[in-house]
């Protein structure tokens, strides 16, 4: 099998929308989830079968022309995203019931472009082409973001997609920069070209780079945008940008990182961009009321976090890294999934909903995703929180752990008054109950949750290694460029 | 003068900061003109005689990078569709709309299906010479326009736009698929495609195909923006 | 006097001199509009001619002298002395995914336009809390 | 043979506290120029309350108010040795030291304060607030003075630190803890101007008023048992004990001597006043004591 | 629910017992986590296995107790109370302290799903983020410590610690310290304290006094003695350090505890003042045993106390000693359990009190900390005042109520584990070293020389023994004695019928007329200087301010999300000039 699939079947689907559409309301939808469903058992039986990095070339072979990599690592975001994808998607069909989408047959496209460039992101060893994903990614959220049409949504989609232009703009102009300095797309070659590039281009190339990666990957000083997209958006689509979408750029930004500039000075610079990024957004939480707006400054805070970690360039820290982005996309996707069921029961989206709320079962699932995200023991946040102080520790940057301590405190400010807030004895409204389906959906996730928190050791062999592969850049080399 | 009548702060503060921002960057790229370089370009030049295309440029765009021409076909076609969700929610009226002139409509009417045959022609030899699918595309969905602004009566069957654009979608990718099939790489060039074919119309394999297909492709995505547009910008 | 001046431009090195001058010129316009515009259709004008720029830049800092476009034609039988033609791919992709952009970003700024009848930067916001 | 001991020294106590009792009677009715009643007057009346019937009852554990504040007095008086240098009048000192007895000096009052507490009587339960409000202040310069002691001496035994003065007695080597300790003794002791509590005019409807009979010769018992274990304990820590009855009497009566003199010197502390002025003064010399005495 | 979570207890605790002597461990290796060389694990040790007695213990008295109301209204109590028992299983039975962490953490979450249900928002909030700046600091701590010994065992752990630089073996201490004083409450950190134990569930907060703040000790044990050494010279000043914390902590709380008015607020505090006194004695370094003792006496008399407000305020409904007064007669048996718990609490001489404080004096004294132990003795003899008044105002004076008038007895699963509780404490009072030999085991774990022991009456100092047995004995014969002869000397004193006729004034008072007087006692210490500070300051402004500034931190980087897009592209410029120029440099 190949991993062109991936990005090839949900383009076709895409494509191929106005047939699906003839088979009725629900013909789209259902066929999106088949599709959705096989890509992940894909996944899982080339996990299954994959002893070696597999390079698809793709019409000629690297450096000249682009190859989909699907090594250790790029499985386990292909495997995250098409699971959390599916699992959305599965939660959608109960969903659109009660507030569907108007046109649907578009959105579902969306959602599935959204998954086919999301894995292209991963898979892709061609800059050109990461930058043709970046905007395919970016142009199918720009329209998630406004499709329903208020004017809430439409604010938002077009702060999303002026800052998209932007990062595009600063994308593409590295991009120019480094073909017109070194003559290639490649990012093999580009890796080993780069340390020889005179400094001036090297900070141009990477300030460019930075600023637009950064706009997508939310990291400090560049993510005023983020919270805004987050509140006018609907929580269903928001579930899938904290999840999915961020959590590949947040992969191909580092990639690149490791790959062109791993220099000590400038990961430094992002170790501390992380730690001030986590801390100012965990602050400002503190006193948000919109729930959609106040996850997000919590995805702000976690992609801090994950910034942290990738950012110390060690294999024990991006394996904590990828400990936590797993733990923080599945808590994510389980408390934006449970938000857009509630705000469609209660039509509010204020804070005071969970005073309101009345379902045991969405407490708990929720209570036990913030639990995971504070790093509480047991619960997969833990596991990588543990790991990435741990490393923090041993570099010796302990103002750094610091900082990281007193930003899950202030975080666990907000999301126990939230949880507070659910056990608050006050006259609670109607009982709300999920259907079948929607929860057997939060369930899985939950109990993913649990199970990484409980029992690391599952999934550690193959996070190591995922974690040993995304840092080993000569292998990544000899494999793109050996297959020549 | 007074400056803090005339220019405001904003005014002054952005110029400062751009100019400074821009004369920084300007001075790194003055003082680092790239120099000529063996490039992944040139082999590719080398290897396009392989592929029996005349325009190496097309080569490059439908075969060697084929997959970036995918996703760009991906985003013009979500952002088509984008921009129908947008728009289409008003219904399209010309009540306030000037009746156009009789000479113009059939100015229009004339120009149309050669502005449709140029557009055709670019399309169909963009291997061999300048042009291609986009630039094609493009030029029929200009034609498309001047139908659009000549007559308020015109409106596109948007069955048959969307029955093209289907196909072309569906088929591109399935040539691809075909292509990992037959010659283990997706879009690879599964049909004969030989040197000695070079400059004639049938040459180079799957490449004028594919870019027959992108041209339609762009084409109606293109024709459907503009008629959203123009139908929604009736209202305003 | 003239032709002096034209050898003098002739040069490789005066004419990506020129051409980043130029783009860079068109960039730090675009960048001034973006920071200073207000109105949401001159932000997507700006932002255009940044691309432009970017784009300008690109192809005429890749274009060498003295070789000709990589197309086959009467005069050239052979794959030599061409230009390079992946930055002709390459902005060919960027400008239609520009182009694409910048379209989706009219039709939402219309579409809010309708129902907020708001059309510049600073109005918007809705998301005060 | 210890029981005999044991009796003798109930005996003997419980006839020198009465005979003090009566003494002070008649030494506080001198200073206020009128003669007091006979000496043993206090001993008659309470073998005569003893055989009165008592009036009212509010319950067992108004009975056992009393009981405990008795039992208390003589567990006190038992694990105080006479002398430190014979091996009869021991008591029970051998099987405890200061810290028991500190400890046991406290169980009276408690009895009391639950005896009086059921009693429902408001006015009983202000003189056990007032009470052990005051202990608090009282006992704090008395344990720093000990402490010191214990510390000097190495050892919580009494009749060591009795013996280890058999040279300069303590309240003469260590005037700055003997001071504080007096100060709080006089409180102990209920005297002037440490008496609030037991303020017979202000409380007059007080825990004495609510017992009667043989309640209140237990009382007046306990308190003459009580006074003169007290006693013999300052002896022992601050006087250098003693080798013989007569030594014993002498000392013990002298420093009651000067305990009612000072009682009757001075005027009476409200309440707040004499924590505060206890808290204060005796303390801030005791810690000084403290201080000076164990630095090394 | 109760059922099983009695079984459970009663289980748990039998196999405790029957497998007292066994050694047994398991470790389990971390290298899959890419931990490498990381062993954790369990093992059964002295000083575990007198933890879980008191963890075991609790648990299976609570769990008694639980079955006095007929409805089962504990059901989120029961619940939870087996998992957070398996919780501090795990926190005393590990030997390293990632498994130590992963216990205080899920202790710390358990005890918040039961306070939920009960605790104001405020005081639920105060409660978690108290706990999570523990767990966050002892998270840190474990970190740093981990970077020093590259493996989490204590044993390893102090090695570790001697590679760390000066500067990080301060920060470590500290943060530890801190994560330790927030479980027990030391002063300053106490702010969540006494609000959580004052609304839980009551027989949740007896369970919270008796075993949950145990368990900062225990962290204070493991911590000072096998990491840190405190013992030794270097140490010294932060030994003085900590024994003045922990007696300030005890003289504050004491006086917090005088003037508070409702039942378990007091408790609160009171408890707070003893975890004082074992934290000083824990500076020093013949101290230990002392800690022990005084730990669990206070484990069992915090059972009691605790147990015994419960079952008044589910008979009464009323938690505060000024609604509540006169129930003597009517509660008889819960009357005398409660003398003996607070007699315990006061460390009055037959029982088992004494002992603990005992060693606790002694050994002061032995370290020649004089001042420190003037103040321990000052806070003791001041506790009197509030050991009274809890009796006084629950069960002496005048009833405030009619409906105070007409209770019965209390439920008798409320009693049963009381008077378990009250008979271990009689004995341990007759026989002040019974428990010594068991406790010398621990110290002998523990490095620190062991209490001398001869015979199981007498406890041993190095100051000078006492003889629990003849003391006691010396005071049940003379009660005795005296009682009798009372009863011998005849008398027929007639019983009052009507509570009223007590001599007030002269004058008969009415039932209009205010006579529980009691419950405010110690008030007018309002006038003396230092008592008055002390009651007027409290943490809550200092905590109220930081929240504040936090507050309006939040509120002034809010601006950076604006959402005002074009300020943000000045920004975003500025931003690359800056790093354009930081490049360059």
């Amino acid at each position: 099998m190949s991993s062109i699939y991936f990005i090839a079947l949900p383009l076709l689907f895409g494509f191929a929308t106005p047939i699906f559409a003839k088979f009725g309301k629900n013909g789209i939808a259902y066929s999106s989830v088949l599709l959705q469903a096989s890509l992940f058992l894909l996944s899982i039986q080339l996990f299954v079968t994959m002893d070696k990095s597999i390079i698809e070339v793709i019409a000629i072979a690297p450096p000249l022309g682009i190859a989909l990599i699907l090594d250790n690592v790029s499985i386990f975001f292909v495997m995250l995203f098409t699971f959390l994808v599916l699992m959305g998607s599965l939660y959608y069909l109960k969903l659109r019931e009660k507030n569907p989408y108007q046109n649907e047959a578009k959105f579902f496209i969306l959602i599935n472009m959204l998954l086919a460039s999301a894995i292209g992101l991963v898979l892709s060893s061609d800059i050109f082409n990461i930058y043709v994903f970046f905007e395919i990614a970016g142009i199918s959220a720009y329209i998630l973001s406004a499709y329903r049409k208020t004017p809430k949504a439409l604010e938002a989609g077009l702060k999303y997609l002026i800052t998209g232009a932007i990062a595009s703009i600063f994308l593409v102009f590295a991009i120019a920069l480094i073909y017109l300095h070194l003559g290639t797309l490649n990012l093999a070659l580009i890796s080993q070209g780069f340390t020889a590039l005179e400094s001036d281009i090297k900070l141009l190339i990477s300030l460019f780079l930075l600023i637009g990666f950064g706009l997508k990957v939310e990291i400090f000083p560049l993510n005023f945008w983020v919270t805004d997209i987050y509140e006018g958006s609907d929580a269903f689509t928001d579930a899938f940008f904290s999840a999915v979408v961020v959590k590949a750029y947040l992969f191909v930004f580092f990639h690149i990182v490791y790959l062109f500039l791993p220099h000590k000075e400038f990961t430094l610079f992002l170790l501390y961009l992380g730690a001030v990024s986590m801390l100012i957004a965990e602050i400002v939480a503190l006193r948000q009321t919109n729930l959609k707006r106040l996850f997000a400054y919590s995805s702000l805070g976690q992609v801090g976090l994950l910034f942290v970690a990738f950012s110390m360039q060690e294999a024990v820290s991006i394996t904590a890294g990828l400990y936590i982005l797993l733990a923080h996309s599945l808590a994510k996707m389980v408390i934006f999934l449970s938000l857009a069921s509630l705000f469609e029961k209660y039509k509010k989206e204020d804070i005071s909903l969970f005073k309101e709320m009345n379902s045991p079962f969405l407490r708990n699932i929720i209570i036990i995703s913030m639990l995971s995200l504070l790093g509480i023991p047991l619960l997969a946040g833990f596991v990588g929180k543990f790991l990435l102080l741990k490393s923090i520790a041993f570099s010796g940057l302990f103002v750094l752990l610091g900082l990281l301590v007193l930003a899950s405190l202030i975080e666990s400010v907000y999301y126990f008054k939230i949880i507070g807030f659910m056990f608050s004895k006050e006259e609670r409204g109607e009982k709300f109950s999920l259907s079948t389906l929607q929860r057997a959906v939060l369930l899985t996730l939950t109990l993913g949750i649990i199970l990484i928190g409980i029992a690391p050791f599952l999934i550690s062999d193959f996070i190591a290694t995922a974690s040993s592969v995304m840092i080993d850049v000569r292998s990544y080399q000899n494999l793109l460029l050996g297959a020549n | 003068m007074n400056i803090k009548r005339d220019i405001s702060t904003t005014t002054l503060s952005s110029f400062t900061l751009s100019a400074f921002f821009v004369l920084t960057v300007l001075s790194i790229l003055l003082q680092n003109i790239p120099q000529k370089l063996f490039s992944a370009g040139d082999s590719l030049l080398k290897l396009n005689s392989d592929q029996g295309v005349a325009n190496a440029v097309t080569t490059v765009v439908v075969y060697f990078r084929g997959f970036d021409t995918l996703g760009e076909i991906a985003v013009l076609f979500i952002a088509s569709f984008g921009i129908g969700l947008m728009l289409t929610s008003q219904t399209h009226g010309d009540k306030n709309k000037v009746k156009s002139n009789f000479m113009l409509q059939l100015g229009a009417r004339l120009l149309f299906p050669i502005i449709i045959l140029f557009g055709v022609y670019v399309m169909t030899f963009g291997h061999l010479s300048v042009g291609g699918g986009f630039q094609g595309g493009v030029i029929i969905a200009s034609a498309v326009l001047l139908m659009f602004v000549s007559s308020n009566h015109f409106h596109l069957s948007h069955r048959v736009v969307e029955v093209l654009e289907t196909f072309a979608g569906i088929s591109y990718v399935m040539i691809g698929l075909i292509g990992l099939i037959v010659v283990d790489s997706f879009l690879g060039n599964f049909l004969p495609h030989n040197i000695s074919q070079l400059g004639l119309l049938l040459s180079g394999g799957i490449v004028p195909i594919i870019y027959i297909i992108i041209g339609i492709k762009v084409g109606s995505e293109m024709s459907l923006i503009v008629q959203n547009m123009l139908q929604r910008s009736d209202n305003d | 006097m003239i032709e002096g001046i034209l050898e003098y431009l002739n040069q490789t090195e005066v004419i990506k001199t020129i051409v980043i001058l130029g783009s860079m010129g068109l960039f730090f316009v675009g960048l001034f509009g973006l920071l200073s515009q207000r109105h949401i259709i001159k932000v997507f004008i700006s932002i255009g001619i940044m691309e432009i720029a970017v784009f300008i830049l690109f192809i005429g800092l890749s274009f060498q002298k003295g070789l000709t476009a990589p197309m086959l034609g009467d005069a050239h039988t052979s794959f030599v002395q061409m230009n390079d033609p992946i930055p002709h791919a390459m902005i060919l992709t960027a400008i239609v995914i520009g182009m694409a952009v910048l379209a989706l970003g009219i039709s939402f700024a219309i579409e809010y336009y309708k129902l907020t009848g708001k059309n510049r930067l600073d109005q918007m916001n809705e998301m005060k809390h | 043979m210890i029981l005999f001991d044991l009796f003798l020294i109930l005996l003997i106590a419980y006839s020198v506290g009465f005979l003090y009792y009566g003494l002070y009677r008649n030494i506080t009715a001198r200073f206020q120029r009128r003669f007091g009643p006979p000496i043993t007057q206090s001993f008659y009346d309470s073998i005569k309350f003893f055989s009165k019937e008592d009036s009212t009852s509010h319950g067992w554990m108004f009975y056992l108010g009393p009981i405990i504040m008795m039992t208390g007095a003589i567990t006190t008086l038992f694990f105080i040795p006479f002398f430190y240098d014979r091996a009869d009048f021991r008591g029970l000192s051998d099987y405890g030291n200061l810290f028991v007895v500190l400890y046991l000096l406290v169980v009276g009052p408690l009895g009391n304060a639950l005896g009086v507490g059921v009693s429902g009587n408001p006015f009983a339960v202000m003189g056990v607030t007032r009470g052990l409000s005051r202990l608090f202040a009282m006992e704090l310069p008395f344990y720093i003075a000990v402490i010191a002691l214990i510390s000097i001496n190495q050892s919580a035994d009494i009749a060591t630190i009795a013996s280890n003065q058999h040279e300069t007695i303590n309240a003469i080597a260590y005037p700055l803890l003997f001071i504080p300790a007096l100060f709080a003794f006089i409180g102990m002791m209920g005297q002037s101007p440490f008496d609030v509590v037991g303020a017979p005019v202000e409380v007059y409807s007080g825990p004495a008023a609510e017992f009667s009979g043989k309640f209140l010769a237990l009382l007046m018992s306990q308190g003459a048992i009580f006074s003169f274990a007290k006693l013999v304990l300052m002896v022992n820590l601050f006087l250098g004990g003693a080798s013989g009855f007569m030594e014993l009497l002498l000392k013990t009566f002298l420093l009651f001597l000067f305990v009612i003199a000072f009682g009757s010197l001075y005027g009476r502390f409200k309440t707040p006043q004499s924590i505060d002025f206890l808290l204060k003064v005796p303390t801030v010399i005791a810690i000084v004591g403290l201080i000076l005495a164990t630095w090394s | 629910m109760r059922i099983i979570n009695t079984l459970l207890a009663f289980l748990s605790l039998a196999l405790l017992l029957s497998f007292w002597q066994d050694n047994f461990s398991f470790y389990v290796d971390l290298a899959l986590l890419g931990l490498h060389g990381v062993v954790v694990g369990v093992k059964t040790s002295a000083l575990s296995n007198v933890f879980a007695l008191l963890i075991g213990f609790s648990w299976l008295m609570v769990s008694i107790a639980s079955f006095a109301s007929k409805k089962n209204t504990h059901s989120t109590l029961f619940l939870w109370l087996p998992i957070l028992s398996l919780a501090l299983f795990l926190i005393v039975y590990t030997v390293d302290y990632l498994l130590f962490f992963v216990g205080w953490e899920v202790m710390s979450i358990v005890s918040y799903f039961i306070l939920a249900p009960t605790l104001t928002p405020k005081a639920l909030l105060k409660y978690i983020l108290f706990a999570m700046a523990s767990a966050l600091a002892l998270l840190m701590g474990i970190v740093i410590l981990y970077s020093g010994a590259e493996t989490l065992l204590y044993i390893d752990a102090n090695h570790g610690f001697t590679l760390l630089s000066q500067q990080m073996k301060m920060i470590l201490v500290l943060l530890m310290l801190f994560a330790f004083f927030v479980k027990i409450g030391a002063i300053g950190f106490h702010y969540w304290l006494v609000d959580s134990y004052a609304q839980a569930d009551d027989l949740f907060t007896t369970y919270l006094s008796a075993v949950l703040s145990k368990m900062g000790i225990y962290g204070l044990i493991i911590f000072l003695t096998q990491v840190v050494d405190i013992y030794s010279l270097d140490w010294k000043i932060l030994a003085y350090t900590i024994a003045i914390i922990g007696v300030t902590t005890s003289v504050i709380a004491t006086f917090k505890a005088i003037k508070e008015d409702e039942l378990k607020r007091l408790l609160a505090y009171s408890s707070i003042a003893q975890l004082g006194y074992i934290v000083t004695i824990l500076a020093i370094a013949g101290g230990m045993g002392g800690v022990l003792y005084h730990a669990l006496i206070h484990t069992l008399v915090k059972l009691l106390l605790f147990i015994n407000i419960a079952s008044i305020i589910a008979l009464t409904n009323r938690s505060k000693l000024s609604q509540l007064g006169g129930l003597i007669y009517r509660t008889p048996h819960s009357f005398v359990l409660l003398l003996i718990g607070i007699i315990v609490l006061a460390g009055m001489p037959p029982l088992a009190g004494f002992a603990s404080k005992y060693l606790v004096y002694t050994s002061l004294l032995d370290a020649k900390m004089l001042l420190i132990l003037s103040a321990v003795m000052f806070a003791s003899v001041s506790g009197f005042l509030y050991v009274y008044k809890l009796i006084y105002g629950i069960y002496l004076g005048h009833p405030t109520h009619k409906s105070l008038e007409s209770v019965d007895e209390v439920s008798k699963w409320y009693l049963i584990p009381q008077y378990i509780i009250a008979l271990l404490l009689v004995i341990i009072g007759a026989f002040p070293a019974l428990i010594v030999p068991t406790l010398n085991t621990v110290l002998v774990q523990l490095h620190v020389a062991p209490i001398p022991f001869e015979t199981s009456t007498i406890l041993e100092s190095p100051l000078g023994a006492y003889n629990g047995f003849v003391v006691m004995s010396a005071f049940a014969v003379i009660f005795v004695l005296v009682l009798f002869f009372v009863w011998r000397v005849k008398s027929k004193a007639k019983n009052v019928k009507n509570r009223f006729d007590i001599a007030y004034c002269g004058e008969e008072p009415t039932s209009a007329t205010p006579l529980h007087y009691g419950y405010g006692m110690g008030q007018e210490l309002q006038r003396v200087g230092f008592i008055a500070i002390i009651w007027k300051q409290s943490s809550a402004s200092f905590y109220n301010a930081l929240t504040l500034m936090l507050f309006s931190l939040s509120t002034r980087l809010r601006k950076v999300y604006t959402g005002n897009l074009a300020s943000n592209f000045n920004w975003l410029i500025i931003f690359a000039i800056f790093l354009l120029c930081w490049g360059l440099e």
